[in-house]
C-alpha cells in the first residue's frame, strides 16, 4: 500500500462481499419460488425477495465502486485521501441505512413502509430497482455527495490522470442520473421514459466509465504496460460505449407508448453496443499479451480477462440477441430479458468489482499477492461462479425461447401461468445451477482465509 | 505526421463525441415529449387513475408482474389485463387472494376497499389504452 | 498531391453531381439506378482516397473506407433491384 | 518527411514512400469508422424499409426538392475541396492562404446549413415530423443526424482556422489539422451516399 488512506477501501470491500452473499441467498429463494410457488409465503413474498435481491446487488456494487475509488484515487493522484475520516463515517452511514432498508423490506408490508417513510411527501417508491424509501434515496444522495467531495478534492490537489478523470466522470454521472429517481410523474409513460434515465444511463452509460477505469487500473498494475497506451485505449473504448449507449436507450422505448421511430433509432444504435465490449475484450487480452512483467497476482489477471469476455457475452451478445425491434416485439419482458440481465450484470459489474478486490485486497493486507494456494482456490471460485452463470443464462434463455414460442408466437397462445408450468424444468435446472454459483461464492470467501507463503507488498 | 495516436486527441474525441450524442438524445427526447400527447392517453389521466397508479406503486406490484413488459417476470403482464379479463374479474381476483393452492405461486391479500379496487381498475384500464405500437403480440401478454 | 490535381478532382466531383442531379429528373429504371450508384461510388472513392488521403496508405485503411462504400452501395443496389419503383 | 528523398524521385507526388497510416490522429480514425458504421446501418435500414413500402417512398420522395439536395452536394463537395486546399497551403507554409481556404470551407458549410434549414422549415410548416410516416421518419432522422455532423464539423473547422492563424500547424506538425480535415471529408463522404439514396433514386 503506497498511501495510508487507501486502507479505508478495506471495509467497503468486505461489506460488498457480505452483501453479495445476501443477494445470492435471496436469488436462490426467488429461484425456488419460481417452481415451488408458495415457498416461504406469506413470510417472504416473491416481490420482497426480488426487491432484496436487486437492491442488494445495486448497493454492493456501489460499495465496490466506492471502495475501488478510495483505493485507486490516492495512488492515481499520488496523494493521501482528502479525508479518510469522512470516508469511514460514510461507510457506516451507508451500511446502516442499507441494512435498515432491507430490514424494512423484510419486516413491514411495503405499503406500510411507504407510509412510515414519508412516501406521501414525494412519491418515488414502487418502481423497479428504485423501491427504496424516500429517506433511503435522500441518504444515498448525501453519502454519494460526501464521497464525491472526498475523492474530487483528492484528485484536485494531486496528479490528474486520465483513469482518475474517467472514474470521476463515471461516479459523478452515477450521482447525477440517480436524481431522476426523484422524478415520478403521474403520467405512466413519462414515468417510464425518465425511469430509464436512471436505469439505462447507469448500466449502459456512466457505470461503463467506472468499469473501464477499474479495468484499466488493474491492467496497468498487473501488466506493466505503459500508462499512456492503456489510457488512450480507455478513451477509445468509452467513446464507443457512449456513442452507442446513449441513443441505445431507445431500445427501451419500443413498446411503452413512446413514438414509433424509437424502434429504428433504438435498434440501430443498440445493435452497435456489442462493439465497445468486443473492443474491451481485445484490449484486455492485448495488454496481458504485451505484459512487461509477471505480476504474482494471477487471480486478478484472470478476473480482468474474465470481465472482458463475460461482459461481451452477457451485455454484448445476449443483448444483441433481442435488441432489434422485430425480435424484441416477441421477447420483451420474457425470461430472455432475465437471461441477458443476469449474465450482463455478472460479466460487467460483478466481475470487475471482484477483479479490483482481487488485486487490492492482498495489498491492503500487506502483501503483493496472496499465497499460491489461496490464488488457486480463488481461481476455482472464478470458474465455478462463471460457468454457473453461463448455465443459468443458457437455462433462462431456453426457458425464454419456449415461453415466447408458447405464449407469444403461437396461433393459439397459452396463458402466462400455463406457459410457466411448461418451462418449470428449466427453472429447476437454473435453481440447481444457482446452488453451484453459491458454492463458488463460498469457495471465493474461503480463499481469503487460506494461509501460505506470501511476498510482502512492494 | 502520419500514424500518430495521441491520448489528447483520444480524449478530445471522447468529449466531443459524448456531447454530440447527448445533444442528439436530447433532441429526440424533445420530439418525443411533443409527440407523446397523441399516444400516451393523457386526456384520460383522471384523479382516479393517478390514485390507482399510487396504489400500484405502494404495493410494489412491479415486484412480481410486468407492466408494458417491464418489471418482474414472475406473474402475468398487466398492461393489457383490462382487455384480457375485464374490470369485474380483476376486482374479484384481487379480493380472493391468496389462493392458498399448495405449490402454486401466491399473491398477497392487500385488503383494498371498494374505492381502491375501482382506482386500481381505472389505472389498469388507462394502461391498456396507451398506444404501445401493438405490443403485446396477443391478449395473453 | 498538387493543387492542380485537387482542383481537377473538384471539377470532376462537380460534373458528377450535376449528372446525378439531372438523372433525378429522369424516369426511374435499373439503368438510371446503376448510373447514379456508380457515380456515387466514384465520388465517394475520390473523397476517400484523395481528400482523406488514403491512397497508398497501408492496408487495412483504404479497404475499410472503400469497403464501407462498396457494401453500402451494393446493399442499396440490391434492394432497388428487388423492389424497383412501380 | 524527408525532402531529399522526394527530390530524387520524379515530380509525381504519388511515388512518395507509401505512408503506413492514414493522415491525422488514429483516435479520429477510430471515431470515423464508428460513425461510418452507424451511417451504414442507417442507410441499409432505409433501403430495406423502402422495399416494404415502395409506393409510399416513391410518392414521398416527390415532395422533396432535388435542387436543394444537389445544391447542398455542390456546397459540401466544394467545402471539402477548400479544406484539402487549406491543408496543402499550410503544408507549404502559406498560412494566410490556408486560413482563407478554411474560411471558404466554413462559408460553404454555412450555406449547407442554410439550405437544409430552409428545407426543414418548409417541411415543419406543413406539419411534417418524425412520426408522419416511415419515409419521413427516415428522411428526417438521416438528414438531421447528418446535419448535426455538419454542425460539429464546422466547429472543428473553426478551431482549425483559429489554430492556423495562431501558427499551430506546419509541415511535420500537421496531425491536428489533418485530423479535423479527414473528419470533415467523412461528413462529405456520407452525404455523397445520402444524396442519391434519398433524393435521386426512385
Amino acid at each position: 500500500m503506497q498511501y495510508q488512506s487507501q486502507a479505508v477501501a478495506k471495509p467497503y470491500f468486505i461489506a460488498a462481499i457480505g452483501l453479495f452473499v445476501g443477494q445470492i441467498l435471496f436469488g436462490l429463494i426467488m429461484g425456488l419460488q419460481y417452481v415451488v410457488g408458495d415457498f416461504l409465503f406469506p413470510e417472504i413474498p416473491f416481490n420482497v425477495a426480488r426487491m432484496v435481491h436487486t437492491n442488494l446487488l445495486i448497493v454492493w456494487l456501489l460499495f465496490g465502486f466506492m471502495g475501488a475509488a478510495y483505493y485507486m484515487i490516492p495512488e492515481e493522484a499520488e496523494t493521501e485521501l482528502h479525508s479518510p475520516k469522512l470516508a469511514i463515517a460514510m461507510f457506516w452511514i451507508f451500511l446502516v441505512a442499507g441494512a435498515l432498508t432491507i430490514v424494512g423490506y423484510l419486516t413491514v408490508p411495503y405499503a406500510t413502509l411507504a407510509e412510515l417513510t414519508g412516501n406521501d411527501l414525494l412519491e418515488t417508491m414502487g418502481r423497479e430497482f428504485l423501491e427504496q424509501p424516500l429517506i433511503t434515496k435522500v441518504g444515498i444522495v448525501v453519502v454519494a455527495l460526501a464521497f464525491l467531495f472526498n475523492i474530487s478534492m483528492t484528485v484536485l490537489k494531486g496528479r490528474k490522470t486520465s483513469i482518475a478523470l474517467v472514474l470521476l466522470l463515471g461516479l459523478w454521472g452515477l450521482a447525477v442520473f440517480f436524481l431522476f429517481s426523484f422524478y415520478n410523474p403521474s403520467n405512466p409513460v413519462l414515468d417510464k421514459y425518465f425511469w430509464w434515465w436512471v436505469v439505462h444511463l447507469w448500466v449502459e452509460g456512466v457505470w461503463e466509465l467506472i468499469l473501464g477505469a477499474l479495468l484499466a487500473f488493474v491492467l496497468i498494475k498487473v501488466t506493466g504496460v505503459d500508462r499512456e497506451v492503456i489510457e488512450k485505449w480507455l478513451y477509445v473504448i468509452i467513446t464507443l460505449t457512449l456513442i452507442t449507449g446513449i441513443i441505445g436507450t431507445g431500445h427501451h422505448y419500443f413498446w411503452i407508448g413512446t413514438p414509433e421511430y424509437w424502434q429504428w433509432w433504438g435498434s440501430i444504435f443498440s445493435a452497435l453496443e456489442p462493439i465497445p465490449f468486443f473492443a474491451m475484450t481485445v484490449f484486455a487480452f492485448n495488454m496481458v499479451n504485451r505484459r512487461r512483467r509477471e505480476h504474482p497476482n494471477k487471480a486478478a489477471t484472470l478476473w480482468a480477462l474474465g470481465t472482458g469476455v463475460m461482459a461481451f457475452l452477457g451485455a454484448g451478445v445476449w443483448g444483441f440477441l433481442h435488441t432489434l425491434a422485430p425480435v424484441n416485439y416477441y421477447t420483451h419482458g420474457s425470461q430472455i430479458t432475465a437471461a441477458h440481465g443476469h449474465m450482463a450484470f455478472y460479466g460487467a459489474y460483478v466481475m470487475v468489482v471482484l477483479c479490483i478486490i482481487s488485486y487490492a485486497m492482498p495489498v491492503l493486507r500487506g502483501r503483493a499477492a496472496n499465497s499460491n494456494k489461496a490464488q488457486v482456490m480463488e481461481m476455482w471460485s472464478f470458474w465455478l461462479m462463471t460457468i454457473a452463470m453461463v448455465f443459468i443464462t443458457l437455462f433462462l434463455t431456453a426457458a425464454g425461447i419456449l415461453q415466447v414460442w408458447l405464449q407469444r408466437f403461437s396461433d393459439t397462445p397459452m396463458s402466462f401461468m400455463a406457459t410457466q408450468d411448461q418451462i418449470s424444468l428449466f427453472y429447476w435446472m437454473r435453481e440447481w445451477t444457482g446452488v453451484v454459483f453459491l458454492i463458488g461464492l463460498v469457495v471465493y470467501i474461503a480463499s481469503f482465509f487460506v494461509k501460505g507463503e506470501t511476498r510482502a507488498a512492494a | 505526421m502520419s500514424g500518430t495516436f495521441t491520448k489528447s486527441m483520444a480524449r478530445n474525441v471522447f468529449y466531443g463525441g459524448t456531447v454530440f450524442f447527448i445533444l442528439l438524445f436530447l433532441a429526440l427526447t424533445f420530439d418525443s415529449m411533443a409527440t407523446l400527447p397523441k399516444r400516451d392517453n393523457r386526456q384520460n389521466l383522471t384523479e382516479e387513475v393517478v390514485a390507482g397508479k399510487k396504489l400500484w406503486e405502494v404495493n410494489n406490484c412491479i415486484g412480481c408482474h410486468t407492466l408494458l413488459g417491464e418489471g418482474a417476470y414472475f406473474a402475468p403482464e398487466l398492461g393489457n389485463v383490462y382487455v384480457r379479463r375485464g374490470p369485474e374479474f380483476i376486482k374479484a381476483w384481487i379480493k380472493s387472494q391468496p389462493t392458498g393452492a399448495p405449490g402454486r405461486r401466491q399473491m398477497p391479500q392487500f385488503n383494498f376497499s371498494d374505492e381502491e379496487l375501482d382506482q386500481m381498475v381505472a389505472f389498469l384500464k388507462y394502461m391498456s389504452e396507451i398506444n404501445t405500437n401493438d405490443w403485446p403480440p396477443n391478449v395473453e401478454g | 498531391m498538387t493543387t492542380r490535381h485537387i482542383d481537377l478532382l473538384w471539377l470532376f466531383l462537380m460534373f458528377a453531381t450535376a449528372l446525378s442531379w439531372w438523372l433525378a429528373e429522369a424516369s426511374p429504371g435499373a439503368g438510371v439506378t446503376g448510373v447514379v450508384l456508380a457515380l456515387a461510388f466514384l465520388k465517394g472513392r475520390t473523397v476517400a482516397l484523395d481528400f482523406m488521403g488514403l491512397r497508398g496508405v497501408r492496408r487495412p485503411w483504404p479497404w475499410l473506407v472503400g469497403g464501407w462504400l462498396v457494401v453500402v452501395l451494393a446493399v442499396i443496389a440490391f434492394t432497388f433491384l428487388q423492389a424497383p419503383a412501380a | 518527411m524527408d525532402t531529399s528523398a522526394t527530390m530524387t524521385l520524379n515530380q509525381d507526388d504519388t511515388v512518395e514512400a507509401a505512408p503506413l497510416a492514414p493522415p491525422g490522429d488514429l483516435a479520429v480514425w477510430f471515431f470515423i469508422l464508428a460513425e461510418l458504421l452507424v451511417f451504414a446501418v442507417f442507410f441499409i435500414a432505409y433501403a430495406v424499409a423502402r422495399t416494404h413500402d415502395v409506393a409510399l417512398f416513391a410518392v414521398m420522395q416527390q415532395t422533396l426538392d432535388p435542387d436543394a439536395g444537389a445544391l447542398n452536394t455542390v456546397l459540401l463537395v466544394s467545402s471539402s475541396w477548400c479544406v484539402a486546399r487549406a491543408v496543402l497551403a499550410v503544408d507549404g507554409a502559406r498560412l494566410r492562404t490556408g486560413a482563407r481556404w478554411l474560411l471558404a470551407a466554413l462559408a460553404c458549410g454555412g450555406g449547407f446549413l442554410l439550405v437544409k434549414g430552409l428545407e426543414y422549415a418548409d417541411k415543419f410548416a406543413e406539419g411534417i415530423g418524425l412520426s408522419t410516416n416511415t419515409f419521413y421518419m427516415f428522411y428526417l432522422s438521416l438528414t438531421f443526424f447528418h446535419f448535426m455532423h455538419v454542425v460539429l464539423g464546422m466547429l472543428v473547422l473553426a478551431v482549425l482556422w483559429h489554430g492556423v492563424r495562431r501558427g499551430h500547424y506546419r509541415r511535420g506538425r500537421l496531425s491536428g489539422l489533418e485530423s479535423g480535415a479527414v473528419y470533415w471529408h467523412m461528413v462529405d463522404l456520407v452525404w455523397l451516399v445520402l444524396f442519391p439514396l434519398v433524393y435521386v433514386l426512385h
